[in-house]
């Protein structure tokens, strides 16, 4: 188990390899990247930022990995999260689960980022190229993800 | 209620827009005895005066987190020493 | 759109950059490594060989493929299985999709692992510690899986 | 029913424990006339003699593709070109 906040771009390879080590009871490996879009509705992004409430993150991330690893059968986990200025193409979020199989991996990292996203302390705000700055909404789709594992996971 | 409470310090943090239209990341002040909820603190922040008005004026649109943890309107302040102030979340 | 069968390893990170190219409309990556596991029951394995049916196999996977790319949005989606043969922690098959919503993403992936398992033609056969070979039985638990698809997907 | 059906030859081809135990990897033949669908092709496996009527002798573990593609046991064999017999996959 671990979460990392940085500015500093992953290595989706590197990552896996020093998850997995070598433990050999893993049988999959269910990975999740996120990545800033080029576009905000009908308007070219220029640049998006992401702030983040130091010490409150991290403690949050490690709420949800343990609930994930509570709910799911999990070897190992992984939570990277970038903070500061990014490009469209840039990674934002990186997860990886390891279970002995399939169906745990892919629940853990589906749980993990619909909870990421509606319980972490991150906020996006976009730079369009009209020059208009905004905050990023929260979409209710989001919100509605994570509440159905309320009632599916428990 | 300890003493604690009653006299310490408590910071408060904004984030996002509310640190933007608050024109402060932080603050550090004794909050008025009778703040007991979530819910106080926020009417108290809407009556606040500038540049607080306006920043509170929509409550419900506003998340709040106690010593790091999300906070639900109805929880108590408690012995909180630090609470913030952000809009929903949009990582991930 | 690709699928590749293979005796040689794949590098996650390599093959993710290439699927997703320059493509700011993606958003969400999801990306599943299926390894060989280090034990076969209460027994372990000494090595696991992967046979398949050249020819049939290239079109089965891009059957499922294509399949994928009508039931979710999709941007790019990479299936890589290896065959030959390999031991505990080896990687045996890759699967990447990309979409502009992780939604899509995590179905497309979880979709094309349920149905790789139960359509495509591969077949494992375990050397265990004590010298047995055998070769490994088709799961009721996967065949369940991809039945699911049918009801929740058409 | 096509002169090329009638009179051309059949690649059957045989994998995993279906490979091994029939001790063939492929083979070509002219198919008998009277054999019609999936399951008419596997009931005559399993009367060829040794070593198919062991390896055919539960035909409801063994699965058939016809050029390539999956075959359920009441599809028609047609003018197919090339057989394939093996047990339930187990890639991935």
């Amino acid at each position: 188990m671990a979460v990392r906040v940085s500015e500093a771009d992953f290595d989706v390879s590197e990552e896996m390899a020093r998850l997995t080590g070598d433990d050999t009871g893993i049988g999959g490996v269910s990975i999740f990247v996120g990545k800033v879009r080029g576009e905000a509705g009908a308007e070219k992004l220029v640049s998006m930022t992401l702030e983040h409430y130091p010490g409150m993150t991290e403690a949050e991330l490690e709420r949800i990995e343990a609930e994930a690893h509570r709910r799911f059968n999990l070897s190992a986990s992984l939570i990277i999260h970038r903070v500061g200025e990014f490009k469209p193409g840039d990674n934002i979020v990186l997860v990886i689960t390891c279970s002995p199989h399939r169906g745990d991996a892919f629940g853990a990292t589906a749980f993990l980022m619909d909870y990421l996203k509606t319980c972490a302390p991150f906020w996006k705000k976009e730079t369009l190229v009209s020059g208009t700055t905004r905050w990023v909404e929260a979409r209710e789709s989001d919100d509605e993800a994570a509440a159905a594992w309320v009632s599916i996971g428990k | 209620m300890t003493e604690k409470q009653s006299t310490g310090e408590t910071v408060l943090r904004y984030f996002a827009w509310l640190r933007e239209r608050t024109g402060l990341s932080e603050e550090r002040l004794i909050l008025p005895a009778d703040i007991l909820t979530v819910n106080d603190l926020l009417l108290w922040q809407s009556r606040r005066g500038h540049p607080f008005d306006q920043a509170f004026a929509k409550p419900e649109a506003i998340r709040v987190a106690i010593d790091h943890s999300h906070a639900k309107p109805a929880a108590e302040i408690g012995s909180a020493r630090e609470i913030a102030f952000f809009p929903p979340v949009t990582g991930g």
